[in-house]
């Protein structure tokens, strides 16, 4: 059981997908400019991530390990995700118009989202089953979408400080990223205690 | 009697300043030189001025008729002559002209005929009608129409009528003079008010640093044989804000979103019930008011004033000091600057403060804000000032408004605490006056697109109709050619399809062609017109000349606008008859 | 053999998440774009077509479907098109034309000839007249939009900035900037 | 006339006076920690404020402001002071530097100076300074070494070699260090016993640090310059989990007591999760975030990679901060009770 506990806090603080693993940068810098943009695609991701996680385990131990056909893991992962991410699409599309309107163009994004793909494959890299490799892109998504969250409450303050013109928007964005990656650097270690 | 009070929380403790001005009684002020009656002087419609230039009127005279319900006649302070009506500059942070009655005093300063009211038949509707008749508005400083304030909302029984005494600014007595020498006139106007609105007591807040008003006041109210409560409240500012006045009194907080009345509570001025008892019991309406000054002068003072009075002239009786550099209109946290020293005396004014910088040492530059959260502290509405500041500075409106930004009544207890110096009631003024402004427009946008779409909905109609109509009329045509053709067979083939294509032609034409015509007629006659009105070697003539001219261009413009339409003055009784 | 195979797979794969795809795309179908309501909203109204579109609503469809740029729309000003640039997520551009203050049209009573064509051209009827009878607009409804100035035969409409009274006069924003005296300052410290 | 808007009168307050008093309130615990390791500390309290105000003079040249009048706030000198109180007493003089320049530069101005910035200044330089030298950010003179000032100063320049001296750790990180070597073998009871290095309660010296901290932090609180929510709940937290599970484990794990005054704990409390800029604004928000400041604290001393927490755990509330204060708005006048 702690060993699942620490898988799953180890997915979500310590290698945070985002600030330790520097995977999905693209959507934590460009849908982080609202809270309520970045709720949306936390939520989003997180389904489409988890999901992922689980279909690709179970086209690399049912269709690509039998075959041996393991050389095909990233073009077939691709193409899961995004038939994925275009279903989910599509859905909340119909399910609510609300949500598909303050994620906008970003929902597709997701297809392209590093984060999506990298989990999975990591997953197989370091042999976790089906269960861990859930816990493990649940974990990932929730990080990410944690960190997202976060991420959009600090930009929005940022947007009413006196930043030097030259690191307006993005630069200065870049920074609080970074320094956020400085943050995260407490976690480690947290995940090795015995 | 002893009851129990409440608390708000924040607030502030600035001097108070108020003893200079406290020792003199009321003196009457001397009748000005000239008077600018401002014609908006309360919340609400704008009066209609009454009289018209070289009218002779006396005081207490109805020169602005109340418009809408909603606003409060305004009346000749002094009887004179009425030497212009016009923009005037107005005692008004922004500085700009609005209309106003100039009257130049004859000196004897004669009433109208005033007849008491007869209160004990009226009914509630005649006395507020009346009360509005009067000019009574709220003189704490809101200037909001009395009679609007004096009906208890239908669903919930009125529980508490509030008495406004607190005057809780520093620097401002004119209250609390008021109260100290003209208590019974105070008590019965709050008598008056009691009877229109019911309410299970009475209680008139005062704030504990004016010991001889309160006195004064409970004598009054035993003298008159009323119930009223009078009590004693802290000082703390902004506890002379209605609000906070509720709050202290009953325990209720009154949210931006509601009316008092609503939870069964009412706020009056004590200025304010005695100029209704004034207008009930002596026939006078509001023509003068108990103005504060004090500052940097000789004599701080309270003086009875005459509305409309320029505000440089009242400030000599005090006696500024050479100084002086401007005039605050209001108290020292909530009061600005008029824009220029002759502004007139409103029912607004309630105090002028001689502003030199020896008085109000200029303010240190504005610092980013820390965050420190002292005006969180101060803020008698528990608002978050730093982060409405930090929206409204990033212009972000929609957050200032999640943060309650209507909920700010602009005491200044924030900026008054400030370390960094930020005017922060500015911020919020700016930020709300943007919204207002935006809610305007988006309100005009909105209305423009629904007339927009009914216009393009009745074109396509018309259209319709047009297309049917004239698709009839083809039908017609092509059954009456056909019989022609028909006919012309046979005679030949060939004339009958010249005859066929011509009268399409003509059909479009004369039609065009006469419209065409008229324009360009009008068009000649437009011309004409302008010519005529603009005749020539106009640069040397004398001023009976050119009045001359004026009234015979004023009949000529007359006579050819009633030439024009003669012809289609049959247009609108035509279509009246077709109704 | 096992290329064959792989191509087979993948090809089953693309099949099987084709026909998931194509089947939610029925079944999930939706009819109309919430986001031209949405940027609709955000245009003034004016039906000005100074856009180059033939009102309002018309532009907002173009932008929805980003056949055109979001700086079209002199009447909304720059703020409208930074509105337009959070909603869509686009960069904010300086607008085409410049930027006007707001502005009524006044007839000039005298000069008028009830000619009607003002009527016909202002897009939301904000003048009122009849056939040979004098027209006027009513200020409170006027957009502002200049499409009645063409049209009228003898140039009896102008265009007035509206002035600032009491009514319609804002709080301005508070002037004492920290950065506005760096050379006074600088000079200080020096 | 100019335009000058109401109020007329203000209260005698301003940036400057705040700073300053925060500056005096350190000085309690600054004498303690002079008293305990020597005079180095004031020379880098020096070197620190130095170099941060040279950095605050470019930064406010370069972004065209007033420069008069945003050294004379006194905001670089705070956060100055709170650096060279979190770094090793002799450290070298350029690790100061470094840090204090990133904070000034960095963490501070490109947000936009004063006010501004959404992460403790100090506290970053401290985790950017522990991430890239985390060596010389470890090493502490050993415990009861005197030394006179010139010996110090060659130490903080780079003129003696260091490894001579400077062997120690804090008590916090020997605390560490000891039980993981022991594995099991070794019990606090036993390690504390040692006086040399942990004194009578938690440190021998640093206890009396911790109690000049504790009072400069009490003054602050008199003064009304800091409210009691954020102090009261790190402590209350740090005490909390560290009771809990020295309950629960007296033999591996230290006594609230030991935690409270080792470490920056106390420093935290009052100097940094107080800090208004970056840290919550609500009370609600300050107690939520002193709370979770200090949990973060206790376990990433206890069981993470790093010697102490209260950095990394005050810069990953600095990033919530936003968000929670959001979220706990207090109800405003006329709106408690029911639903706005």
């Amino acid at each position: 059981m702690s060993h699942y506990i620490f898988l799953l806090v180890g997915a979500v603080l310590v290698n945070n997908v985002v600030l330790v693993k520097i995977l999905g940068l693209c959507p934590f810098m460009g849908v982080s400019k609202k809270l309520e943009t970045a709720y949306g695609m936390g939520a989003a991701t997180t389904f489409v991530l988890t999901l992922a996680t689980g279909s690709s385990y179970i086209i690399d131990h049912f269709l690509l390990i039998p075959f041996g056909l393991e050389y095909l893991r990233t073009l077939s992962f691709i193409v899961t995700i995004a038939a994925i991410v275009q279903l989910t699409e599509m859905v909340i599309a119909k399910t609510s118009p609300t949500l598909q309107q303050t994620l906008g163009i970003y929902l597709p994004l997701i297809t392209t989202n590093c984060a999506v793909l990298g989990v999975p494959l990591i997953n197989i890299a370091y042999g976790y089953d089906f269960v861990e490799s859930l816990l493990f892109g649940a974990g990932s998504a929730i990080g990410f979408s944690g960190v997202l969250i976060l991420f959009a409450g600090i930009r929005e303050r940022i947007e009413g400080a006196d930043v030097p013109q030259h690191f307006r928007g993005s630069a200065i964005a870049m920074i609080t990223a970074g320094l956020m990656a400085l943050a995260f650097m407490g976690f480690a270690g947290l995940d090795k205690y015995q | 009697m002893l009851m129990n009070l409440f608390k708000f929380k924040g607030g502030v403790k600035p001097p108070t300043n108020k003893t200079q001005s406290t020792g003199r009684p009321i003196a009457a002020a001397p009748l000005p030189s000239h008077l600018a009656v401002p014609l908006h002087q309360s919340i609400g419609g704008t009066p209609r001025p009454v009289v018209a230039v070289g009218d002779k009127v006396l005081k207490g005279q109805l020169i602005g008729e109340a418009d809408g319900w909603i606003s409060a006649a305004v009346h000749a302070p002094t009887s004179g002559t009425v030497v212009a009506v016009g923009p005037g500059k107005q005692p008004h942070p922004s500085g700009l002209d609005a209309d106003c009655v100039f009257i130049e005093p004859d000196g004897r300063d004669e009433w109208i005929a005033r007849q008491p009211f007869d209160l004990v038949n009226a009914t509630p509707d005649a006395v507020r009608h009346y009360l509005q008749q009067s000019g009574v508005v709220g003189l704490g400083g809101a200037v909001f129409p009395t009679h609007g304030k004096l009906t208890p909302a239908k669903t919930v029984p009125m529980q508490e009528l509030v008495i406004n005494g607190a005057e809780c600014e520093p620097f401002i007595t004119c209250d609390d003079l008021l109260m100290r020498e003209r208590a019974i006139d105070i008590v019965r106007g709050i008598g008056v008010f009691r009877d229109l609105l019911q309410p299970q007591k009475v209680l008139i807040g005062i704030e504990d640093n004016k010991p001889e008003a309160a006195a004064a006041m409970r004598a009054a109210v035993e003298a008159c044989g009323e119930d009223f409560v009078v009590v004693q409240v802290p000082t703390l500012y902004p506890a002379g804000g209605a609000k906070q006045l509720i709050r202290v009194l009953t325990g209720k907080e009154v949210p931006a979103a509601k009316r008092s009345t609503d939870l069964g509570v009412q706020c009056f001025n004590v200025a304010t019930a005695y100029t209704a008892w004034r207008a009930i019991a002596h026939g006078e309406p509001v023509v003068s008011r108990i103005v504060t000054l004090t500052g940097n002068v000789r004599q701080p003072g309270n003086y009875e004033v005459l509305i409309g009075t320029p505000m440089d002239e009242l400030l000599q009786l005090a006696q500024p000091n050479p100084d002086t550099d401007g005039i605050v209109m209001g108290g020292p946290m909530m009061g600005f600057l008029v824009p220029e020293p002759a502004v007139p005396v409103i029912k607004a004014t309630n105090c002028l403060i001689a502003h030199s910088e020896r008085l109000f040492p200029p303010k240190a530059p504005e610092m980013p804000c820390i965050r420190c959260g002292a005006c969180a502290q101060a803020c008698p509405h528990e608002l978050q000032p730093f982060e409405l500041y930090w929206h409204a500075r990033a212009k972000d409106f929609g957050k200032t408004q999640q943060y309650h930004i209507f909920d700010c009544i602009e005491c200044g207890c924030c900026s008054f605490v400030c370390p960094s110096r930020i005017p922060l009631v500015q911020y919020f003024r700016f930020a709300k006056s943007e919204i207002w402004a935006r809610e305007k427009e988006k309100k005009a946008a909105d209305e423009a697109k629904t007339r927009f779409e009914f216009k393009q909905f009745r074109e396509e109609r018309e259209k319709a109709e047009k297309a049917e109509k004239l698709a009839k009329a083809a039908a017609a045509q092509a059954a009456k050619k056909a019989a022609e053709a028909a006919a012309a067979a046979a005679a030949g083939d060939a004339p009958a399809v010249a005859v066929a294509e011509k009268p399409a032609d003509l059909t479009v034409d004369p039609a065009e062609a006469a419209k065409k015509a008229a324009i360009a007629a009008a068009m000649a006659r437009a011309k004409a017109q302008r010519e005529a009105a603009q005749p020539k070697n106009t640069d040397a003539l004398t001023p009976e000349q050119a009045r001359d001219m004026a009234e015979i261009e004023a009949r000529r413009v007359q006579a050819g606008i009633a030439d024009a339409p003669a012809e289609a003055a049959a247009a609108p009784t035509a279509t009246k008859t077709e109704e | 053999m096992d290329i064959l195979l792989a191509i087979a797979i993948m090809a089953l794969g693309a099949v099987v998440l084709g026909a998931a795809l194509g089947f939610a795309s029925i079944k999930f179908k939706v009819e109309g774009d919430p986001l031209v309501e949405k940027i609709e909203a955000i245009l003034p109204q004016t039906q000005c077509g100074q856009c180059g579109y033939p009102g309002c609503k018309p532009y907002a469809e173009a932008i929805a479907k980003g056949e055109c740029d979001i700086n079209l729309c002199p009447p909304g000003g720059m703020e409208g098109v930074q509105r337009l640039a959070d909603l869509l997520g686009r960069e904010v551009k300086p607008l085409e034309a410049e930027e006007k203050p707001k502005q009524v049209a006044i007839i000039d009573e005298n000069t008028c000839i009830g000619c009607t064509l003002c009527i016909q051209a202002c897009p939301v009827d904000a003048i009122v007249g009849a056939a040979k009878q004098m027209h006027t607009i009513i200020a409170q409804q006027c957009t502002g939009c200049e499409l009645c100035l063409p049209p009228c035969p003898v140039e009896c409409i102008r265009m007035e900035v509206i002035p600032e009274t009491l009514d319609n006069w804002k709080w301005k924003f508070p002037v004492i900037e920290i950065k506005a005296a760096p050379a006074q300052a600088a000079a200080e410290i020096v | 006339m100019m335009f000058a808007p109401a109020p007329f009168l203000l209260k005698d307050a301003s940036v400057s006076q705040v700073m300053t008093q925060v500056c005096l309130a350190l000085v309690p615990g600054i004498a303690a920690y002079a008293w305990l390791v020597g005079p180095a500390i004031l020379v880098q309290l020096v070197i620190a404020s130095l170099a941060a105000v040279a950095a605050e003079a470019a930064m406010l040249k370069l972004r065209g402001k007033p420069l008069a009048m945003f050294l004379a706030d006194g905001s670089a000198i705070v956060t100055a002071w709170l650096i060279a109180l979190t770094f090793p007493p002799l450290a070298p003089w350029w690790l100061v530097v470094t840090g204090t320049v990133f904070a000034i530069v960095v963490a501070k101005h490109l947000y936009g100076g004063l006010g501004q910035n959404p992460f403790n200044p100090a506290m970053v330089a401290f985790a950017v300074c522990i991430v890239s030298f985390p060596a010389l950010m470890s090493q502490w003179p050993s415990v009861g070494l005197k030394m006179p000032l010139l010996e110090q100063l060659d130490i903080i320049l780079g003129l003696m070699p260091r490894a001579d001296a400077l062997t120690g750790a804090t008590p916090l990180d020997a605390m560490k260090t000891a039980l993981k070597l022991g594995d099991g073998q070794i019990d606090v009871a036993q390690l504390l016993a040692n006086q040399d290095i942990y004194g009578n309660f938690a440190g021998r010296g640093w206890e009396w640090v911790a109690a000049g901290y504790l009072l400069g932090g009490l003054w602050l609180w008199q003064r009304k310059l800091i409210t009691w929510h954020a102090p009261f709940a790190f402590i209350a937290a740090i005490v909390a989990i560290s009771g809990g599970l020295w309950l629960y484990r007296p033999d591996a794990f230290a006594s609230p007591l030991f935690h409270l005054l080792s470490g920056g704990t106390l420093l935290g409390a009052f100097f940094i999760v107080t800090d208004p800029v970056s840290g919550c604004t609500t009370p609600r928000g300050k107690l939520i975030f002193g709370f979770s400041a200090g949990l973060l604290a206790y376990i990433i001393r206890v069981f993470g990679g790093y010697p102490d927490g209260v950095a990394f755990a005050v810069l990953l509330m600095n990033l919530s901060a936003p968000l929670i204060d959001q979220l706990t708005q207090p109800r405003i006048f006329g709106m408690k009770g029911k639903q706005p």
